[in-house]
Protein backbone atom coordinates (compact mmCIF):
# COMPACT_ATOMS: atom_id res chain seq x y z
CA UNK A 1 0.00 0.00 0.00
CA UNK A 2 1.59 3.19 -1.05
CA UNK A 3 0.09 6.96 -2.33
CA UNK A 4 1.70 8.69 -4.97
CA UNK A 5 1.49 12.67 -5.64
CA UNK A 6 2.67 13.84 -8.33
CA UNK A 7 2.62 18.00 -9.58
CA UNK A 8 1.54 17.85 -13.46
CA UNK A 9 3.41 20.78 -15.28
CA UNK A 10 -0.16 22.46 -15.02
CA UNK A 11 -0.30 22.44 -11.53
CA UNK A 12 -2.71 19.56 -11.14
CA UNK A 13 -2.22 16.60 -8.46
CA UNK A 14 -1.92 13.48 -9.61
CA UNK A 15 -2.29 11.01 -6.59
CA UNK A 16 -1.83 7.47 -7.20
CA UNK A 17 -3.39 4.63 -4.39
CA UNK A 18 -1.72 1.41 -4.80
CA UNK A 19 -3.22 -1.68 -3.18
CA UNK A 20 -5.95 -0.78 -0.81
CA UNK A 21 -7.48 2.59 0.45
CA UNK A 22 -9.35 1.28 3.71
CA UNK A 23 -9.51 2.18 7.17
CA UNK A 24 -6.04 1.57 8.20
CA UNK A 25 -4.71 4.02 5.78
CA UNK A 26 -6.96 6.43 4.79
CA UNK A 27 -5.49 9.18 7.37
CA UNK A 28 -2.56 8.82 5.36
CA UNK A 29 -4.21 10.11 2.45
CA UNK A 30 -6.34 12.67 3.38
CA UNK A 31 -3.29 14.00 5.05
CA UNK A 32 -1.11 14.29 1.90
CA UNK A 33 -3.80 15.82 0.02
CA UNK A 34 -4.64 18.11 2.39
CA UNK A 35 -1.39 19.21 2.56
CA UNK A 36 -1.14 20.08 -0.76
CA UNK A 37 -4.42 21.90 -0.75
CA UNK A 38 -2.59 24.40 1.94
CA UNK A 39 0.31 24.69 0.05
CA UNK A 40 -2.09 25.81 -2.88
CA UNK A 41 -2.64 23.12 -5.14
CA UNK A 42 -6.98 23.41 -6.45
CA UNK A 43 -6.74 20.66 -9.10
CA UNK A 44 -6.46 16.84 -7.75
CA UNK A 45 -6.88 13.60 -9.59
CA UNK A 46 -6.96 10.48 -7.69
CA UNK A 47 -5.62 7.51 -9.66
CA UNK A 48 -7.19 4.09 -8.47
CA UNK A 49 -5.77 2.48 -11.74
CA UNK A 50 -3.02 0.64 -9.25
CA UNK A 51 -5.72 0.19 -6.34
CA UNK A 52 -7.04 -3.23 -5.35
CA UNK A 53 -10.15 -2.42 -3.23
CA UNK A 54 -11.66 0.52 -1.30
CA UNK A 55 -13.95 0.31 1.84
CA UNK A 56 -16.39 2.51 3.20
CA UNK A 57 -14.44 4.12 4.91
CA UNK A 58 -11.90 4.91 1.97
CA UNK A 59 -15.21 5.92 0.34
CA UNK A 60 -15.91 7.76 3.32
CA UNK A 61 -12.56 9.85 2.95
CA UNK A 62 -12.83 10.99 -0.38
CA UNK A 63 -16.18 12.25 0.42
CA UNK A 64 -14.63 14.79 2.95
CA UNK A 65 -11.44 15.67 0.60
CA UNK A 66 -13.99 16.55 -2.19
CA UNK A 67 -15.81 18.56 0.49
CA UNK A 68 -12.75 20.83 1.69
CA UNK A 69 -11.30 21.07 -2.35
CA UNK A 70 -14.60 22.26 -3.17
CA UNK A 71 -14.21 25.06 -0.03
CA UNK A 72 -11.23 26.34 -1.22
CA UNK A 73 -12.34 26.79 -5.12
CA UNK A 74 -11.26 23.73 -6.22
CA UNK A 75 -12.18 20.10 -7.56
CA UNK A 76 -11.51 16.80 -6.88
CA UNK A 77 -11.50 13.64 -9.87
CA UNK A 78 -11.41 10.40 -9.95
CA UNK A 79 -10.12 8.01 -12.54
CA UNK A 80 -9.00 4.26 -13.24
CA UNK A 81 -11.66 2.68 -11.43
CA UNK A 82 -11.98 -0.87 -12.48
CA UNK A 83 -15.19 -2.93 -13.49
CA UNK A 84 -15.90 -3.76 -9.87
CA UNK A 85 -14.72 -0.65 -8.14
CA UNK A 86 -16.72 1.37 -10.48
CA UNK A 87 -19.88 -0.99 -9.16
CA UNK A 88 -18.91 0.00 -5.66
CA UNK A 89 -19.16 3.78 -6.62
CA UNK A 90 -22.83 3.67 -8.22
CA UNK A 91 -24.51 0.93 -5.89
CA UNK A 92 -23.48 3.46 -2.95
CA UNK A 93 -24.78 6.51 -5.48
CA UNK A 94 -20.90 7.93 -5.08
CA UNK A 95 -21.13 8.27 -8.78
CA UNK A 96 -23.46 11.53 -8.92
CA UNK A 97 -20.82 13.30 -6.10
CA UNK A 98 -17.93 12.58 -8.03
CA UNK A 99 -16.36 13.41 -11.55
CA UNK A 100 -15.11 10.46 -12.38
CA UNK A 101 -13.33 9.42 -16.20
CA UNK A 102 -11.71 6.47 -17.33
CA UNK A 103 -8.16 7.31 -17.17
CA UNK A 104 -6.43 10.36 -15.46
CA UNK A 105 -4.92 11.40 -18.77
CA UNK A 106 -8.72 11.96 -19.40
CA UNK A 107 -9.03 13.56 -15.93
CA UNK A 108 -5.80 15.84 -17.18
CA UNK A 109 -7.25 17.12 -19.97
CA UNK A 110 -10.66 18.04 -19.09
CA UNK A 111 -9.77 20.25 -16.42
CA UNK B 1 3.06 -8.08 16.11
CA UNK B 2 2.63 -10.48 13.43
CA UNK B 3 -0.59 -11.56 12.74
CA UNK B 4 -0.40 -15.84 12.25
CA UNK B 5 -3.14 -17.93 10.49
CA UNK B 6 -3.99 -21.51 12.16
CA UNK B 7 -5.68 -23.07 8.78
CA UNK B 8 -6.82 -27.08 9.04
CA UNK B 9 -8.84 -28.47 5.94
CA UNK B 10 -12.30 -27.28 6.72
CA UNK B 11 -11.14 -24.02 8.84
CA UNK B 12 -8.83 -20.64 9.12
CA UNK B 13 -8.92 -18.80 12.22
CA UNK B 14 -6.92 -15.40 12.78
CA UNK B 15 -7.08 -13.08 15.97
CA UNK B 16 -6.58 -9.67 15.14
CA UNK B 17 -4.94 -6.45 17.60
CA UNK B 18 -7.80 -4.32 18.13
CA UNK B 19 -5.55 -1.76 15.28
CA UNK B 20 -6.85 -0.44 12.64
CA UNK B 21 -3.45 -0.44 11.17
CA UNK B 22 -4.26 -4.29 10.92
CA UNK B 23 -6.68 -4.48 8.82
CA UNK B 24 -4.88 -4.42 5.61
CA UNK B 25 -2.85 -7.22 6.45
CA UNK B 26 -5.18 -9.39 7.88
CA UNK B 27 -7.40 -9.09 4.94
CA UNK B 28 -4.76 -9.87 2.99
CA UNK B 29 -3.77 -12.60 5.47
CA UNK B 30 -7.12 -14.31 5.02
CA UNK B 31 -7.28 -13.77 1.30
CA UNK B 32 -4.04 -14.78 0.03
CA UNK B 33 -4.56 -17.93 1.82
CA UNK B 34 -7.92 -19.39 1.15
CA UNK B 35 -7.45 -22.88 -0.92
CA UNK B 36 -8.86 -22.30 -4.75
CA UNK B 37 -11.49 -23.75 -6.36
CA UNK B 38 -14.82 -22.39 -4.94
CA UNK B 39 -14.57 -18.05 -5.20
CA UNK B 40 -13.25 -16.86 -8.47
CA UNK B 41 -9.83 -14.85 -7.73
CA UNK B 42 -12.38 -11.49 -8.71
CA UNK B 43 -14.72 -12.50 -5.84
CA UNK B 44 -11.54 -13.06 -3.35
CA UNK B 45 -9.40 -10.37 -4.44
CA UNK B 46 -12.83 -7.61 -4.43
CA UNK B 47 -15.67 -8.91 -2.77
CA UNK B 48 -14.28 -11.10 -0.14
CA UNK B 49 -11.63 -7.84 0.43
CA UNK B 50 -13.94 -5.17 0.48
CA UNK B 51 -16.63 -7.29 2.62
CA UNK B 52 -13.91 -8.62 5.28
CA UNK B 53 -12.17 -4.72 5.88
CA UNK B 54 -15.52 -3.51 6.43
CA UNK B 55 -16.56 -6.17 9.01
CA UNK B 56 -12.74 -6.15 10.95
CA UNK B 57 -12.85 -2.12 10.99
CA UNK B 58 -16.25 -2.11 12.76
CA UNK B 59 -15.24 -4.66 14.81
CA UNK B 60 -12.00 -2.80 15.84
CA UNK B 61 -13.58 0.64 15.93
CA UNK B 62 -16.75 0.14 17.66
CA UNK B 63 -16.55 -3.22 18.97
CA UNK B 64 -13.37 -2.89 21.10
CA UNK B 65 -12.41 0.61 20.63
CA UNK B 66 -9.35 0.44 18.82
CA UNK B 67 -7.45 -0.99 22.19
CA UNK B 68 -4.73 -3.02 21.01
CA UNK B 69 -5.36 -5.78 24.17
CA UNK B 70 -7.88 -6.68 22.90
CA UNK B 71 -8.34 -9.03 20.05
CA UNK B 72 -11.13 -9.24 17.33
CA UNK B 73 -11.63 -12.95 16.35
CA UNK B 74 -12.20 -13.95 13.00
CA UNK B 75 -12.97 -17.47 12.03
CA UNK B 76 -13.45 -18.98 8.79
CA UNK B 77 -15.47 -22.00 7.55
CA UNK B 78 -14.23 -23.52 4.13
CA UNK B 79 -16.92 -25.58 2.60
CA UNK B 80 -16.80 -26.83 -1.29
CA UNK B 81 -19.65 -24.77 -2.01
CA UNK B 82 -19.27 -21.95 0.07
CA UNK B 83 -16.52 -19.47 2.51
CA UNK B 84 -18.27 -18.61 6.21
CA UNK B 85 -16.71 -15.91 7.21
CA UNK B 86 -16.76 -14.99 11.06
CA UNK B 87 -15.81 -11.82 12.72
CA UNK B 88 -16.41 -11.51 16.41
CA UNK B 89 -15.49 -8.74 18.74
CA UNK B 90 -15.88 -8.47 22.73
CA UNK B 91 -18.04 -5.40 22.52
CA UNK B 92 -21.57 -4.28 23.51
CA UNK B 93 -23.13 -5.10 20.05
CA UNK B 94 -25.33 -2.98 18.03
CA UNK B 95 -28.81 -3.19 16.39
CA UNK B 96 -27.99 -3.80 12.99
CA UNK B 97 -32.17 -3.33 11.73
CA UNK B 98 -31.62 0.51 12.68
CA UNK B 99 -29.48 1.85 10.18
CA UNK B 100 -30.16 4.79 7.92
CA UNK B 101 -30.08 4.24 4.04
CA UNK B 102 -26.81 5.79 2.70
CA UNK B 103 -28.24 5.95 -0.29
CA UNK B 104 -30.91 8.54 0.48
CA UNK B 105 -29.96 11.91 -1.40
CA UNK B 106 -29.89 13.21 2.25
CA UNK B 107 -27.03 11.08 3.22
CA UNK B 108 -25.04 10.64 0.15
CA UNK B 109 -23.16 13.55 0.91
CA UNK B 110 -22.26 12.07 4.40
CA UNK B 111 -18.40 10.70 5.10
CA UNK B 112 -19.62 8.05 7.10
CA UNK B 113 -22.58 5.08 7.18
CA UNK B 114 -21.63 2.51 4.64
CA UNK B 115 -20.15 -0.24 5.59
CA UNK B 116 -22.85 -2.50 6.38
CA UNK B 117 -24.50 -1.45 2.92
CA UNK B 118 -21.44 -2.37 1.21
CA UNK B 119 -21.31 -5.65 2.83
CA UNK B 120 -24.75 -6.32 2.31
CA UNK B 121 -23.84 -5.72 -1.37
CA UNK B 122 -20.80 -7.85 -1.89
CA UNK B 123 -21.15 -11.14 -0.15
CA UNK B 124 -24.13 -13.66 -0.30
CA UNK B 125 -25.77 -13.48 2.97
CA UNK B 126 -25.42 -11.73 6.28
CA UNK B 127 -26.42 -12.72 9.86
CA UNK B 128 -25.50 -11.02 13.24
CA UNK B 129 -25.41 -12.79 16.91
CA UNK B 130 -28.08 -12.20 19.11
CA UNK B 131 -25.50 -9.66 21.12
CA UNK B 132 -24.63 -7.50 18.06
CA UNK B 133 -21.10 -7.79 18.09
CA UNK B 134 -20.60 -10.88 15.82
CA UNK B 135 -21.09 -10.79 12.14
CA UNK B 136 -21.21 -13.68 9.89
CA UNK B 137 -20.63 -13.12 5.87
CA UNK B 138 -21.50 -15.97 3.57
CA UNK B 139 -19.78 -16.02 -0.05
CA UNK B 140 -21.27 -18.97 -2.35
CA UNK B 141 -19.22 -20.75 -4.62
CA UNK B 142 -18.79 -18.93 -8.20
CA UNK C 1 -5.63 -36.17 14.72
CA UNK C 2 -6.05 -32.77 13.20
CA UNK C 3 -3.16 -31.01 11.00
CA UNK C 4 -2.69 -27.12 11.75
CA UNK C 5 -1.26 -24.85 9.29
CA UNK C 6 -0.06 -21.98 11.11
CA UNK C 7 0.40 -19.29 8.32
CA UNK C 8 2.19 -15.60 8.07
CA UNK C 9 2.41 -13.24 5.40
CA UNK C 10 5.75 -15.06 4.10
CA UNK C 11 5.87 -18.23 6.18
CA UNK C 12 3.77 -21.45 6.53
CA UNK C 13 4.53 -23.93 9.28
CA UNK C 14 3.13 -27.66 9.63
CA UNK C 15 4.50 -30.32 12.73
CA UNK C 16 3.42 -33.70 10.95
CA UNK C 17 2.84 -37.29 13.11
CA UNK C 18 5.31 -39.42 12.01
CA UNK C 19 2.36 -41.34 10.08
CA UNK C 20 2.31 -42.73 6.61
CA UNK C 21 -1.33 -42.33 6.78
CA UNK C 22 -1.07 -38.66 7.18
CA UNK C 23 1.21 -37.81 4.25
CA UNK C 24 -1.56 -37.13 1.65
CA UNK C 25 -3.72 -34.74 4.55
CA UNK C 26 -0.31 -32.77 4.80
CA UNK C 27 0.65 -32.19 1.35
CA UNK C 28 -2.86 -31.51 0.31
CA UNK C 29 -3.07 -28.82 3.40
CA UNK C 30 0.11 -27.22 2.25
CA UNK C 31 -0.53 -27.23 -1.13
CA UNK C 32 -4.47 -25.99 -0.70
CA UNK C 33 -3.07 -23.04 1.18
CA UNK C 34 -0.21 -21.74 -1.10
CA UNK C 35 -0.90 -17.82 -1.68
CA UNK C 36 -1.63 -17.80 -5.34
CA UNK C 37 0.53 -16.12 -7.92
CA UNK C 38 4.29 -17.38 -7.39
CA UNK C 39 3.43 -21.16 -8.72
CA UNK C 40 1.36 -22.13 -11.76
CA UNK C 41 -1.73 -23.69 -10.78
CA UNK C 42 -0.58 -26.97 -12.35
CA UNK C 43 2.75 -26.66 -10.43
CA UNK C 44 1.64 -26.61 -7.63
CA UNK C 45 -1.30 -29.39 -8.09
CA UNK C 46 1.54 -31.48 -9.60
CA UNK C 47 5.35 -30.81 -9.12
CA UNK C 48 5.30 -29.53 -5.41
CA UNK C 49 2.85 -32.17 -3.78
CA UNK C 50 4.71 -35.00 -5.47
CA UNK C 51 8.04 -34.05 -4.44
CA UNK C 52 6.86 -32.84 -0.76
CA UNK C 53 4.77 -36.20 -0.70
CA UNK C 54 8.33 -37.85 -1.58
CA UNK C 55 10.05 -35.71 0.97
CA UNK C 56 7.62 -36.38 4.11
CA UNK C 57 7.72 -39.97 3.24
CA UNK C 58 11.04 -40.29 3.48
CA UNK C 59 11.13 -38.17 6.92
CA UNK C 60 8.43 -40.00 8.54
CA UNK C 61 9.80 -43.81 7.04
CA UNK C 62 13.51 -43.34 7.38
CA UNK C 63 13.81 -40.26 9.95
CA UNK C 64 11.40 -40.75 12.84
CA UNK C 65 10.56 -44.65 11.74
CA UNK C 66 6.61 -44.55 11.75
CA UNK C 67 6.44 -43.31 15.25
CA UNK C 68 3.59 -41.07 15.42
CA UNK C 69 4.89 -39.67 18.77
CA UNK C 70 7.68 -38.22 16.77
CA UNK C 71 6.91 -35.01 14.07
CA UNK C 72 8.43 -34.41 10.69
CA UNK C 73 8.45 -30.02 10.71
CA UNK C 74 7.48 -28.85 7.44
CA UNK C 75 8.33 -24.98 7.42
CA UNK C 76 7.96 -23.29 4.21
CA UNK C 77 9.65 -19.86 3.13
CA UNK C 78 7.09 -17.49 0.69
CA UNK C 79 8.87 -15.32 -1.48
CA UNK C 80 7.42 -13.79 -4.32
CA UNK C 81 9.48 -14.95 -6.53
CA UNK C 82 9.56 -18.82 -5.08
CA UNK C 83 8.49 -21.03 -2.82
CA UNK C 84 11.05 -23.01 0.08
CA UNK C 85 9.95 -26.39 1.72
CA UNK C 86 11.90 -27.77 4.24
CA UNK C 87 11.19 -30.64 5.63
CA UNK C 88 13.55 -31.73 8.93
CA UNK C 89 13.04 -35.11 10.71
CA UNK C 90 15.12 -35.59 14.36
CA UNK C 91 16.39 -38.97 12.77
CA UNK C 92 20.37 -39.71 12.16
CA UNK C 93 20.12 -38.12 8.44
CA UNK C 94 21.85 -40.48 5.76
CA UNK C 95 24.24 -39.40 3.11
CA UNK C 96 22.40 -38.19 -0.18
CA UNK C 97 25.55 -38.48 -2.44
CA UNK C 98 25.68 -42.27 -2.42
CA UNK C 99 22.33 -43.08 -3.81
CA UNK C 100 22.19 -45.64 -7.16
CA UNK C 101 20.35 -44.05 -10.09
CA UNK C 102 17.27 -45.57 -10.55
CA UNK C 103 17.10 -45.35 -14.09
CA UNK C 104 20.18 -47.87 -14.63
CA UNK C 105 19.10 -50.84 -17.01
CA UNK C 106 20.01 -53.26 -13.36
CA UNK C 107 17.40 -50.62 -11.07
CA UNK C 108 14.43 -49.78 -13.84
CA UNK C 109 12.70 -52.66 -12.52
CA UNK C 110 13.47 -52.65 -8.53
CA UNK C 111 10.54 -51.10 -6.00
CA UNK C 112 12.71 -48.77 -4.54
CA UNK C 113 14.89 -46.18 -4.64
CA UNK C 114 13.42 -43.23 -7.00
CA UNK C 115 12.04 -41.06 -4.66
CA UNK C 116 15.29 -38.38 -4.65
CA UNK C 117 15.37 -39.30 -8.13
CA UNK C 118 11.49 -37.63 -8.62
CA UNK C 119 12.04 -34.92 -6.34
CA UNK C 120 15.02 -33.43 -8.07
CA UNK C 121 13.31 -33.60 -11.33
CA UNK C 122 10.29 -31.80 -10.17
CA UNK C 123 11.85 -28.79 -7.73
CA UNK C 124 14.26 -26.23 -9.12
CA UNK C 125 16.93 -27.05 -6.60
CA UNK C 126 17.65 -29.53 -3.65
CA UNK C 127 19.64 -29.03 -0.91
CA UNK C 128 19.98 -30.83 2.71
CA UNK C 129 21.49 -30.11 5.70
CA UNK C 130 24.82 -31.53 7.20
CA UNK C 131 23.53 -34.15 9.18
CA UNK C 132 20.99 -35.41 6.31
CA UNK C 133 18.22 -35.23 8.06
CA UNK C 134 16.45 -32.00 7.01
CA UNK C 135 16.24 -31.39 3.22
CA UNK C 136 14.99 -28.26 1.66
CA UNK C 137 13.06 -28.16 -2.03
CA UNK C 138 13.00 -25.02 -3.85
CA UNK C 139 10.63 -24.29 -6.73
CA UNK C 140 10.90 -20.78 -8.51
CA UNK C 141 8.27 -18.72 -9.96
CA UNK C 142 6.63 -19.83 -12.99
CA UNK D 1 -8.41 -40.60 -2.48
CA UNK D 2 -10.33 -43.55 -3.65
CA UNK D 3 -9.83 -47.21 -5.19
CA UNK D 4 -12.59 -48.53 -7.54
CA UNK D 5 -12.42 -52.46 -9.32
CA UNK D 6 -14.74 -53.25 -11.55
CA UNK D 7 -14.58 -56.42 -13.61
CA UNK D 8 -15.33 -56.05 -17.18
CA UNK D 9 -17.25 -59.20 -19.15
CA UNK D 10 -14.45 -60.45 -20.51
CA UNK D 11 -12.94 -60.76 -17.04
CA UNK D 12 -10.29 -57.52 -17.19
CA UNK D 13 -10.59 -55.89 -13.75
CA UNK D 14 -10.00 -52.04 -14.40
CA UNK D 15 -8.86 -50.47 -11.24
CA UNK D 16 -9.55 -46.37 -10.90
CA UNK D 17 -7.35 -44.30 -8.63
CA UNK D 18 -8.97 -41.01 -7.36
CA UNK D 19 -6.56 -38.63 -6.14
CA UNK D 20 -3.24 -39.77 -5.48
CA UNK D 21 -1.15 -42.73 -5.74
CA UNK D 22 1.21 -42.40 -2.82
CA UNK D 23 3.11 -43.49 0.53
CA UNK D 24 0.02 -43.44 2.44
CA UNK D 25 -2.53 -45.81 0.33
CA UNK D 26 -0.32 -47.54 -1.95
CA UNK D 27 -0.95 -51.14 0.38
CA UNK D 28 -4.48 -50.49 -0.03
CA UNK D 29 -4.29 -50.53 -3.81
CA UNK D 30 -1.94 -53.35 -3.57
CA UNK D 31 -3.92 -55.42 -0.98
CA UNK D 32 -7.04 -54.87 -3.53
CA UNK D 33 -5.46 -56.05 -6.70
CA UNK D 34 -3.85 -59.07 -4.96
CA UNK D 35 -6.73 -60.14 -3.70
CA UNK D 36 -8.58 -59.95 -7.43
CA UNK D 37 -5.38 -61.93 -8.61
CA UNK D 38 -5.79 -64.52 -6.05
CA UNK D 39 -9.36 -64.71 -6.75
CA UNK D 40 -8.18 -65.99 -10.08
CA UNK D 41 -8.32 -62.52 -12.50
CA UNK D 42 -5.06 -62.27 -14.61
CA UNK D 43 -5.68 -59.52 -16.81
CA UNK D 44 -5.65 -56.30 -15.22
CA UNK D 45 -5.96 -52.31 -16.09
CA UNK D 46 -5.05 -49.18 -13.47
CA UNK D 47 -6.70 -46.26 -14.90
CA UNK D 48 -5.02 -42.72 -13.78
CA UNK D 49 -7.23 -40.92 -15.75
CA UNK D 50 -8.42 -39.20 -12.07
CA UNK D 51 -5.24 -39.76 -10.53
CA UNK D 52 -4.02 -36.33 -9.24
CA UNK D 53 0.00 -37.30 -8.55
CA UNK D 54 1.75 -40.73 -7.91
CA UNK D 55 5.07 -40.38 -5.47
CA UNK D 56 7.88 -43.13 -5.92
CA UNK D 57 5.88 -45.58 -3.49
CA UNK D 58 3.19 -45.10 -5.56
CA UNK D 59 5.16 -46.14 -8.51
CA UNK D 60 7.14 -48.99 -6.89
CA UNK D 61 3.61 -50.65 -5.62
CA UNK D 62 2.71 -50.75 -9.50
CA UNK D 63 6.61 -52.18 -10.27
CA UNK D 64 5.88 -54.98 -7.56
CA UNK D 65 2.09 -55.46 -8.60
CA UNK D 66 3.24 -55.90 -12.54
CA UNK D 67 5.87 -58.44 -11.72
CA UNK D 68 3.14 -60.60 -9.21
CA UNK D 69 0.76 -60.88 -11.83
CA UNK D 70 3.11 -61.60 -14.67
CA UNK D 71 4.12 -64.68 -12.76
CA UNK D 72 0.73 -65.56 -12.52
CA UNK D 73 0.83 -65.65 -16.28
CA UNK D 74 -1.12 -62.00 -16.02
CA UNK D 75 -0.89 -58.62 -17.53
CA UNK D 76 -1.20 -55.17 -16.30
CA UNK D 77 -1.52 -52.38 -18.36
CA UNK D 78 -1.67 -48.49 -17.28
CA UNK D 79 -3.54 -46.03 -18.70
CA UNK D 80 -4.96 -42.17 -18.30
CA UNK D 81 -1.75 -40.54 -17.64
CA UNK D 82 -1.83 -36.89 -18.19
CA UNK D 83 1.02 -35.14 -19.32
CA UNK D 84 2.50 -34.51 -15.86
CA UNK D 85 2.19 -38.02 -15.22
CA UNK D 86 3.78 -39.52 -18.68
CA UNK D 87 6.50 -37.20 -18.12
CA UNK D 88 7.18 -39.19 -14.66
CA UNK D 89 7.04 -42.29 -16.17
CA UNK D 90 9.65 -41.16 -18.86
CA UNK D 91 12.18 -39.98 -16.64
CA UNK D 92 11.94 -42.88 -14.46
CA UNK D 93 12.40 -44.93 -17.46
CA UNK D 94 9.21 -47.08 -16.28
CA UNK D 95 7.67 -46.07 -19.67
CA UNK D 96 9.82 -48.67 -20.81
CA UNK D 97 8.47 -51.65 -18.48
CA UNK D 98 4.69 -51.10 -18.72
CA UNK D 99 2.49 -51.48 -21.29
CA UNK D 100 0.50 -47.86 -21.16
CA UNK D 101 -1.92 -46.43 -23.39
CA UNK D 102 -3.77 -43.59 -23.53
CA UNK D 103 -7.29 -44.62 -22.36
CA UNK D 104 -8.82 -47.87 -20.54
CA UNK D 105 -10.51 -48.36 -23.59
CA UNK D 106 -7.82 -48.84 -25.88
CA UNK D 107 -5.95 -51.20 -23.03
CA UNK D 108 -9.41 -52.97 -23.13
CA UNK D 109 -9.59 -53.47 -26.47
CA UNK D 110 -5.74 -54.57 -27.06
CA UNK D 111 -6.14 -57.43 -24.42
N1 LIG E 1 -18.92 -4.43 15.71
C1 LIG E 1 -19.69 -3.39 16.05
N2 LIG E 1 -19.89 -3.10 17.36
C2 LIG E 1 -20.67 -2.03 17.72
N3 LIG E 1 -21.27 -1.21 16.84
C3 LIG E 1 -21.11 -1.44 15.52
C4 LIG E 1 -20.31 -2.52 15.06
N4 LIG E 1 -20.35 -2.51 13.71
C5 LIG E 1 -21.11 -1.46 13.34
N5 LIG E 1 -21.57 -0.81 14.43
C6 LIG E 1 -22.47 0.37 14.45
O1 LIG E 1 -23.14 0.46 13.22
C7 LIG E 1 -22.96 1.75 12.64
C8 LIG E 1 -22.95 1.65 11.13
O2 LIG E 1 -21.80 0.99 10.69
P1 LIG E 1 -21.38 1.04 9.17
O3 LIG E 1 -22.58 0.76 8.32
O4 LIG E 1 -20.23 0.14 8.99
O5 LIG E 1 -20.97 2.53 8.88
P2 LIG E 1 -19.84 3.43 9.60
O6 LIG E 1 -18.83 2.49 10.20
O7 LIG E 1 -19.29 4.25 8.51
O8 LIG E 1 -20.56 4.23 10.63
C9 LIG E 1 -21.67 2.27 13.22
O9 LIG E 1 -21.61 3.66 13.23
C10 LIG E 1 -21.72 1.68 14.64
O10 LIG E 1 -22.49 2.49 15.47
N1 LIG F 1 14.94 -38.44 5.94
C1 LIG F 1 15.75 -39.51 5.78
N2 LIG F 1 16.41 -40.02 6.86
C2 LIG F 1 17.23 -41.09 6.71
N3 LIG F 1 17.44 -41.71 5.54
C3 LIG F 1 16.82 -41.25 4.45
C4 LIG F 1 15.95 -40.14 4.50
N4 LIG F 1 15.49 -39.91 3.24
C5 LIG F 1 16.04 -40.84 2.45
N5 LIG F 1 16.86 -41.65 3.16
C6 LIG F 1 17.64 -42.77 2.62
O1 LIG F 1 17.84 -42.60 1.23
C7 LIG F 1 17.41 -43.77 0.53
C8 LIG F 1 16.86 -43.41 -0.82
O2 LIG F 1 15.64 -42.73 -0.68
P1 LIG F 1 14.72 -42.52 -1.94
O3 LIG F 1 15.52 -42.04 -3.09
O4 LIG F 1 13.59 -41.64 -1.50
O5 LIG F 1 14.17 -43.95 -2.33
P2 LIG F 1 13.35 -45.00 -1.44
O6 LIG F 1 12.66 -44.26 -0.36
O7 LIG F 1 12.43 -45.65 -2.40
O8 LIG F 1 14.39 -45.95 -0.92
C9 LIG F 1 16.41 -44.43 1.45
O9 LIG F 1 16.32 -45.82 1.20
C10 LIG F 1 16.98 -44.13 2.82
O10 LIG F 1 18.00 -45.04 3.16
Amino acid sequence: MRFTLKKDKSGVVVVGVEGQLIVGNRQELKQKVLDALEEGSRKFIIDFSKTGYIDSSGLGVLVSLSKKIREQGGELRLAGLNADLQTLFELTKLDTLFAITRTAEEALAAF
Amino acid sequence: MTLRLDVTSDSMKLDVPSDLGMVGDAVELVATHLPPGTLSPRRISFNLRTALAEALGNAIRYGTGEDPRRTVRVRVELGSEFVRIHVIDDGAGFDHRRLPDPTHPENVAREFGRGLFVIRNLVDDVEFNEKGNGICLTLRAG
